[in-house]
């Protein structure tokens, strides 16, 4: 049953897109597509959670479409449901955030078709249960995307985002392909219930992982595979980044989780070494990448860098613990990983929101132009603020419980006998604190510098608030986001029977816990409680605020800043996104991104203003991506000579060729 | 009976750390202004600044908005439910277990995130200097927390700081390197987190050298109140976190009957004085930094804290 | 039942072309020539349901029916686009009526060299046909009479005869080898008796003959280093012809190349022709993706793609195995379809910004919105993305090989990354940007080139079971 | 007689060889035609005796068709084009004789080793007819790459397929289809060349393929 309405929710979105292309031109096209969308998402995404909630067997489907002796498999089993759920939630809330945002598209034909096949894409790619159904929804996937990048095709930036974001995710796919190879098998066993049954060799296994690594990392944006990512996000519309950023890159998590946890069989305990430092490297770099940015959306997409790293830590562990047959433990590391994939899913989709609004309220994306919008955009600046809270991982949003279910994993890695783990552990763990405490750096300064101070800009300062639509997809996952925060053990004890399928273990019921606390492994050991924490801080600030304007005084007078005596009524003298992260960019730049400073400052008498000029490098584009151009480019060069030979010298081409092989023929006899 | 027992013990201990936090910030002026030889305004003098701040009017920036108005509240409300969950004196109250030492680090930090927004909201460049200064701070010294947190947590094999308390009490914790390279890094992270000299001086109004009142700098009346208070609540959170982890002693037992619990309290006065006049001593005999020295200081924070965990990992398995 | 069928498939264009020959006026004969394919198509499509016996010099079989529909509708669909295309050829003089006339017979004998090359069961006749076909597309090249249409005609006729007699050399060695077998005469050129002989030909004599056959019939299929004369030859022809070239031709001869190669798989001790085709086909596969990177002329950059097809192609029946042989069956049909449909646009595209070098063209999505998002439905099809029908032939291809021979599937997806990379970076430049070049509102007909991405589009998702079948049958064939 | 038939088959197909050799060494044009004309003729006359050993008739046809058209035809055309383009100058080899030679005999020498292992078993007279047949399609090939000239590489093209000729021709019983095919080819070929050749000149005031090469693709 569930089954038949995802499928049909899938074919109804597909569907929509020759729809799209007929009534594109129409006025009423905007709110009937994402309308639609908006809808069918939402029953799919219920469909899922009904699936999760009701455990017990998988639904299957097969369709005589993709490879004509196999046929197009389908199944949900917990894990495709758990992320069938994040797809549709996402998929939902941006449809409806896009029927107010959708109207101020220029060019509503470039993104109208291409949404709902996307959406549809992303669906497959869950639903999926054999090798081609599910790489060809992969890549499709990519496709729609990559139209989507493209629709504002004019600026130049985009067209080079999209190329580079094209060619890395068919190079992904390219590397899954070969992955799936080895997992078929020379005579192509494609279904996924027969690659179970087959068991790799070990080396092949590795290989498996390594390739899996590199086509699931491409696109969920594991450092050093991340570059297209921060310039393809931003590139989209918004509520397309929201969706590429928030629910995309999760597909890819699927996508390793579903080879390397589901179809890989057991794993080797050294696997977990590769996968957490992949992990805690991204996790970090990301977050730094971001905090030197001073574009909203790029820094939003180079954040989403970071929480995929804190993912694939949480993933990471869990390998590791499986890996030695811990199983409760591999659990509790599985699950705050997915409940990661969870919160993300929902803070970055509503922090794109934010940004969108933002960008349709003043046409700018750069927070240097911004500031003050707090004021014109009240209701958006609150739900911005909720969002950055919770990706901030401060209590008692969401963030934070993943993280901290993350943390308690890794207090649990003191058990595993491998040395390795036991000295590479600890330092993630430092890495993870360290990307959390500058993650919440790098919201004070999104959120402080585009919503708070003084409009830098006159556009800023004509910023008017959004649309209801918009404000009504936001203000939902706002409270998602508190909900998940306050009441975790409902998501917990939700992706219970993921973690039962993938390691054989659950984390204990959280439901009947008193006072409704989350307790990973035993109470005396550690618990949370965001509910009471939420009500106590509630209560404390209400009780001040009560107290003092009762007893103490609550008269309030309006004057100039003070600021130390001198307040400069240019707004330019406020701090700016770049001096906001300079500190940090002292401590870190200067090492991770070869940071210089050149200082211009002229001579007492010289009438000209002196100039800072920073200089970023970014290495990872330096060291991996410049010279495979560079060889790329001069072979072409060299062999496009060949081009320019005279007849003779083809015939001589020809004729060595036949000599050549005579020989061969000669000696083989 | 019993309920409204433990009821009442966890009200006396959110209450208790409301009114010892001015008495401690007084134990270390009175302290350092002695070392100085100056007499020192009286013990009482912070709360009569609280209670004047509190009555006057606010004067508020022209374009401020809202969230200004709105964040000392929420930074007093993190702080105060952050310092009650520490255990004074005694363990296993009521509620100590909706929070563990993590949580209670990340509440600080959700204080520390109003804080600094508030210092960008009015748009002045000090401000901006406080928040980009506190978050950089910030950035390396909750990691080094974090590490802390770990080599106790390893220790004691839970992150609950009242089942700390306790083991800490036990037999069973013998003297360990790992703990004293945690209480070194402790002291400082504590230092850097209280804005105290020698990464910040809470006295100065020295523009260039300020981080923690250079964000403040806008705020007046009952706001600056609660911000100054949430300070004095932080420092005591840190002050009684360092006694119930490293001098445990006379904590009271979960379920104690009411003697053994006035016992308690009596002891942490005794801590609290005692620390605040170490405090005092310490800031006394040592210069500020500058403030770019402070991630090489904090930096060195968190190497210790990493190396007292790895050390853990290596040698023990829980 | 006695081979109507295969004799109506060569005998009407052979009368069409006599007509076409002698009568006037561009209209009628490209009506004429339209309707002609047409009929060659449905006498084609009755050999799908009455198969006649197999004579010494006809033969109708699973591997060729596949090809004899596949090139009799593609000549049908180009018949169409050329008509609409020759209009505006005549319109902007760069043909005259009289080159119209000898170009519409010249299309009609070029359908009937290679429906004889396909229906031959005779070798010598198969050679025959081939060379008759290559000499037609060696005139219609030329046609234009410009430099550059000139010196590519001639470099196409000099290597292409070149090629030729390499193969008529190994034809005759093959008869070498069966002579003894067989007996002196006729027989011994019949592939239904080789191929039921071959076990017994002397092996070393055949391995010398494939040397010879893969060498003259892969000039034709354009494998590097052979390939010289494709590119050229595709840029400076009508665009038809550049469809029928790389729909069409490279097919005959490969299906030449596959004949001979079923005759060796038959024989123990011969070679394996495998390897051989591996490595022309990976050669040529990298080879053609670094040259995609330099170019700047729009239909010389798909020649060289077509190269980079062809490579696939012949990867695929070198590595054989049920797996790669259904891919490289169906990564032909597809590649068949798409290049010409992006001929087709390509076609048009250079008509109506007067000029085939990619530098004045851009943003075509936003002047010629069909047109333009026809190319990037096309280019996004060859480059092998879903749910477009090469997709499923490279899964197939890279995954059965990456199980066999890891190194060599690396090879593969490395050489097809390559080329995509080329391909995107030049499509986002003609298809997206700021609009360049002339944007006179084109007069094309766009039935051909979406008939064409439509079968394409189905194939990706759903191929119907007698396809299946008959691609599995012949698979089996292919060993 | 069976010897005697083989020597002289043997003796015929050894002269075509060597009069390939002679053609490589030309570096004169009208030279070059005059030896290509005998180069045929020495083709009609093995032909020929092929004809005569195996007693196929239709060979002789063969050899009425080499003799006509390659021994006569041709080469008079063609001196007639050169005169017409009036280059009866040097053509210089890209390769200097000496080399040439060197590789010729390397060639020989391979089609030898490739051929005499491969037939072991086929009568001996297919067999080295094959060998020098292959010896001289390959001289052929070789002369088309070592020559500038559009006249000279057309030469080496013709004597290629002499030498496929006589392959076919030592191969016993091969059907009429073969023949015609060649002859036909050879046809077509030389027409198709002598169209280009003339319209070359009209735009062209040289047949080197050099100038034709001058426009290349993609130097636009």
């Amino acid at each position: 049953m569930a089954m038949i309405v995802a499928l049909s929710c899938v074919a109804l979105l597909l569907a929509l897109a020759p729809l799209a292309i007929a009534i594109g031109r129409t006025r009423a096209a905007v709110p009937l597509i994402y309308g639609a969308c908006a809808v069918i998402s939402l029953i799919s995404c219920l469909a899922a959670v009904a699936v999760l909630l009701a455990g017990g067997a998988a639904p299957t489907m097969t369709l005589p479409l993709g490879v004509p002796w196999i046929g197009a498999h389908f199944r949900i089993d917990a894990l495709a449901a758990f992320f069938l759920a994040v797809v549709a939630l996402g998929a939902a809330a941006a449809s409806l955030f896009a029927i107010g945002y959708g109207r101020h598209e220029h060019a509503p034909l470039r993104v109208l078709p291409f949404y709902p096949a996307f959406l549809a894409g992303m669906n497959l790619v869950v639903l999926a249960d054999d090798a081609f159904t599910f790489l060809a929804a992969w890549e499709f996937m990519s496709l729609t995307s990559w139209a989507l990048v493209m629709a504002h095709h004019r600026e130049r930036d985009n067209i080079h985002a999209g190329y580079v974001y094209l060619v890395m995710a068919s190079a992904g796919t390219l590397s899954l392909l070969l992955a799936f190879g080895l997992l078929a098998g020379p005579d192509g066993g494609y279904v996924f219930a027969d690659i179970r049954a087959a068991h790799p060799s070990a080396a092949f296994s590795a290989l498996i992982l390594g390739l899996a690594l590199v086509g699931a990392g491409s696109k969920a944006g594991l450092v050093p595979l991340h570059v297209w990512l921060p310039l393809a996000h931003p590139a989209a519309p918004s509520h397309v980044s929201a969706l590429m950023s928030g629910v995309m890159t999760k597909v890819a998590v699927y996508g390793f989780v579903r080879i390397v946890f589901d179809l890989l069989g057991p794993p080797d305990w050294w696997w977990s070494m590769v996968v957490l430092g992949i992990g805690g490297i991204t996790s970090v770099m990301g977050v730094l990448y971001a905090l030197m940015q001073h574009d909203l959306k790029r820094l939003l997409a180079y954040h989403t860098v970071e929480n995929i790293g804190i993912i694939f830590i949480g993933l990471g562990l869990a390998l590791a613990f499986k890996a030695h047959d811990m199983a409760l433990p591999a659990a509790l590391a599985l699950t705050a990983g997915l409940l990661h994939v969870f919160n993300h899913s929902v803070f970055k989709s509503l922090l794109f929101f934010g940004a969108g609004a933002v960008l349709t309220a003043t046409g700018e994306r750069d927070m240097e132009r911004l500031g003050g919008l707090i004021h014109r955009m009240p209701q958006t600046a609150f739900v911005f603020l909720v969002g950055c809270v919770a990706i901030s991982a401060l209590p008692p949003l969401n963030g934070f419980v993943s993280e901290w279910l993350t943390f308690q994993a890794i207090l649990l890695s003191p058990q595993l006998p491998s040395w390795g783990l036991k000295f590479l552990v600890p330092a993630i763990g430092a890495l993870l604190a360290l990307s959390a405490a500058l993650a919440a750096a790098c919201f004070v300064k999104a959120f402080g510098v585009t919503f708070l101070g003084r409009p830098r800009t006159p556009a800023a300062e004509r910023g008017r608030e959004t649309d209801p639509y918009s404000l009504a997809a936001m203000f939902f996952f706002a409270a998602l986001c508190l909900v998940a925060g306050t009441l975790p053990f409902i998501f917990i004890d939700a992706l219970a029977p993921v973690a039962q399928s993938l390691v054989g273990a659950r984390m204990p019921a959280q439901s009947g816990v008193q006072w409704l606390s989350v307790i990973p492994v035993a109470e005396s050991r550690s618990s949370y409680n965001g509910l009471l924490v939420f009500l106590f801080m509630a209560v404390a600030g209400a009780l001040a605020a009560f107290a003092i304007h009762r007893l103490a005084s609550d008269r309030l007078r309006r004057a100039p800043p003070w600021d130390c005596g001198y307040p400069d009524p240019s707004p330019t003298t406020q701090y700016s996104a770049d001096s906001f992260a300079q500190p940090i960019r002292r401590v870190f730049g200067s090492v991770v991104f070869r940071a210089r400073e050149h200082v211009d400052m002229p001579a007492p008498h010289d009438p000209r203003p002196a100039r800072l000029q920073v200089e970023l490098r970014d290495l990872v584009w330096d060291l991996f991506y410049v010279p495979v151009a560079r060889a790329v480019g001069f072979a072409a060069d060299r062999l496009n000579h060949l081009q320019f030979l005279t007849i003779r010298q083809f015939l001589s081409l020809v004729f060595s060729a036949l000599v050549i092989l005579l020989l061969v023929i000669a000696i083989w006899q | 009976m019993a309920v409204i027992l433990d009821l009442a013990v966890q009200g006396a201990q959110m209450l208790l750390v409301l009114l010892l936090a001015p008495l401690l910030t007084g134990v270390a002026r009175k302290v350092k202004a002695h070392m100085l030889r100056r007499q020192g305004p009286p013990l009482l003098q912070t709360y009569r600044d609280l209670v004047r701040l509190l009555r006057k009017d606010v004067v508020l920036a022209d374009n401020a908005s809202w969230l200004f108005r709105v964040l000392p509240y929420a930074i007093f409300a993190a702080t105060w439910v952050a310092a009650s969950l520490v255990p004074t004196f005694a363990t296993g109250l009521m509620f100590s277990w909706s929070a563990d030492l993590i949580a209670i680090i990340a509440l600080l930090g959700t204080a520390r995130f109003a804080l600094a927004l508030a210092g960008l909201d009015v748009g002045t460049s000090f401000g901006g200097i406080g928040s980009s200064r506190e978050v950089m701070i910030a950035s390396l010294a909750e990691p080094a927390m974090l590490m802390i947190v770990f080599t106790l947590a390893l220790i004691a094999g839970s992150t609950q700081l009242s089942t700390v308390a306790e083991f800490m009490q036990s037999p069973a914790v013998g003297l360990r390197v790992s703990l004293g390279l945690a209480l070194v890094a402790l002291i400082m992270v504590a230092l850097a987190e209280n804005a105290r000299i020698p990464v910040d001086n809470p006295a100065t109004h020295l523009e260039l050298t300020m981080v923690h009142e250079a964000m403040v700098l806008e705020y007046s009346g009952r706001h600056l109140a609660l911000i100054e208070f949430s300070a004095a609540l932080k420092l005591l959170l840190y002050v009684s976190l360092i006694a119930c982890v490293f001098a445990p002693w006379g904590l009271a037992p979960p379920g104690a009957s009411l003697p053994s619990l006035t016992l308690g309290i009596a002891f942490y006065v005794g801590k609290l004085i005692v620390g605040g006049a170490l405090l005092g001593l310490f800031e006394s005999l040592i210069a500020k930094m500058r403030v770019f020295r402070v991630p090489q200081f904090l930096g060195a924070a968190l190497m210790l804290g990493l190396l007292a965990t790895l050390l853990l990992f290596v040698s023990r398995s829980l | 039942m006695t081979a109507h069928g295969a004799i109506a498939i060569l005998a009407i264009p052979l009368l069409a072309a006599a007509l076409l020959a002698v009568l006037p006026g561009y209209r009628m004969t490209a009506r004429l020539n339209m309707l002609a394919t047409l009929l060659t198509l449905l006498a084609a499509l009755s050999l799908l349901f009455v198969r006649p016996e197999p004579g010494p010099y006809l033969l109708v079989d699973d591997l060729n029916i596949v090809f004899i529909v596949l090139t009799t509708f593609v000549a049908f669909t180009t018949s169409v686009f050329s008509a609409s295309y020759i209009g505006h050829e005549i319109e902007s003089g760069r043909l005259t009526p009289s080159f119209l006339r000898f170009y519409h017979a010249m299309y009609q004998v070029l359908m009937f060299a290679m429906n004889l090359a396909l229906v031959a069961n005779n070798i010598g006749l198969m050679w025959v046909a081939i060379e008759l076909a290559t000499l037609t597309t060696v005139l219609m090249v030329g046609i234009y009479r410009t430099h550059e249409a000139l010196e590519a005609a001639w470099k196409y006729f000099i290597l292409g005869s070149v090629g030729i007699a390499l193969a008529l050399f190994g034809t005759i060695l093959i008869y070498m080898a069966a002579l003894p077998v067989i007996g002196e005469g006729l027989d011994a050129m019949v592939w239904t008796v080789l191929v039921t002989r071959a076990a017994s030909f002397d092996p070393a004599l055949l391995n010398v003959a494939f040397v010879f056959l893969l060498l003259g019939y892969g000039t034709k299929v354009g494998l590097a280093p052979l390939h010289a004369w494709l590119p050229d030859a595709h840029a400076e022809g009508p665009t038809p012809i550049s469809a029928v070239l790389s729909g069409l031709l490279l097919n005959v001869a490969l299906y030449a190349l596959l004949r001979f190669k079923i005759l060796l798989a038959v024989n123990p001790d011969a070679v394996a022709p495998g390897p051989l085709l591996v490595t022309m086909g990976l050669i040529s596969l990298i080879f053609a993706s670094f040259m995609l990177y330099r170019r700047r002329d729009i239909k010389r950059m798909f020649a060289y793609s077509s190269i980079e097809h062809m490579g696939i192609i012949a990867f695929a029946f070198g590595m054989g195995g049920p797996l790669a042989n259904f891919a490289g069956l169906l990564h032909m049909t597809m590649h068949s379809l798409t290049k010409s449909a992006i001929f087709f646009a390509a076609g048009h595209i250079s008509q109506v910004k007067g000029t085939q070098r990619m530098a004045d063209m851009g943003g075509l999505t936003e002047t010629h919105p069909v047109l333009g998002w026809g190319l990037v439905l096309g280019v996004v099809a060859i480059a092998g993305l879903p749910p477009l029908g090469i997709f499923m032939s490279e899964f197939l291809l890279v995954t059965s090989t990456f199980a066999r021979q890891p190194l060599l599937a690396v090879l593969l997806v490395f050489g097809i990354l390559l080329g995509f990379g080329a391909l995107l970076l030049r499509l986002n430049a003609v298809a997206f940007g700021e609009p360049r070049g002339a944007s006179a509102d084109a007069k094309a007909s766009y039935v051909p080139m979406f008939t064409h991405l439509a079968l394409v589009f189905m194939a990706g998702i759903y191929l119907p079971p007698p396809l299946v079948a008959w691609f599995q049958n012949v698979a089996k064939l292919l060993g | 007689m069976r010897g005697l038939t083989f020597d002289i088959a043997h003796m015929l197909a050894g002269l075509l060889v060597l009069v390939s050799f002679i053609q490589l060494y030309q570096d004169r044009l009208t030279a070059l035609l005059n030896v290509f004309a005998l180069h045929a003729l020495v083709l009609a006359m093995s032909v020929a005796w092929q004809a005569h050993a195996q007693g196929a008739t239709h060979l002789y046809l063969t050899a009425g068709i080499a003799l006509t058209f390659k021994a006569i035809v041709i080469p008079i055309v063609l001196h007639r084009i050169i005169v017409r383009l009036g280059i009866h100058r040097e053509i210089e080899n890209v390769v200097s004789v000496g080399p040439t030679m060197l590789l010729g005999m390397g060639l020989v020498a391979l089609s030898m080793v490739v051929m005499l292992r491969v037939t072991a078993d086929a009568d001996p007279l297919a067999r080295e007819d094959l060998a020098f047949a292959l010896s001289v399609v390959l001289l052929g090939l070789l002369m088309m790459v070592t020559r500038r000239n559009a006249v000279s590489q057309v030469v080496g093209f013709m004597s290629l397929e002499n030498g496929l000729v006589l392959a076919a021709t030592g191969a016993k019983g091969m059907p009429l289809v073969v023949e015609i095919s060649v002859a036909f080819s050879i046809l077509i070929a030389f027409i198709v060349i002598g169209i280009f050749l003339f319209r070359i000149r009209e735009r062209f005031d040289t047949v080197d393929v050099q100038a034709l090469d001058r426009f290349r693709g993609d130097r636009r």
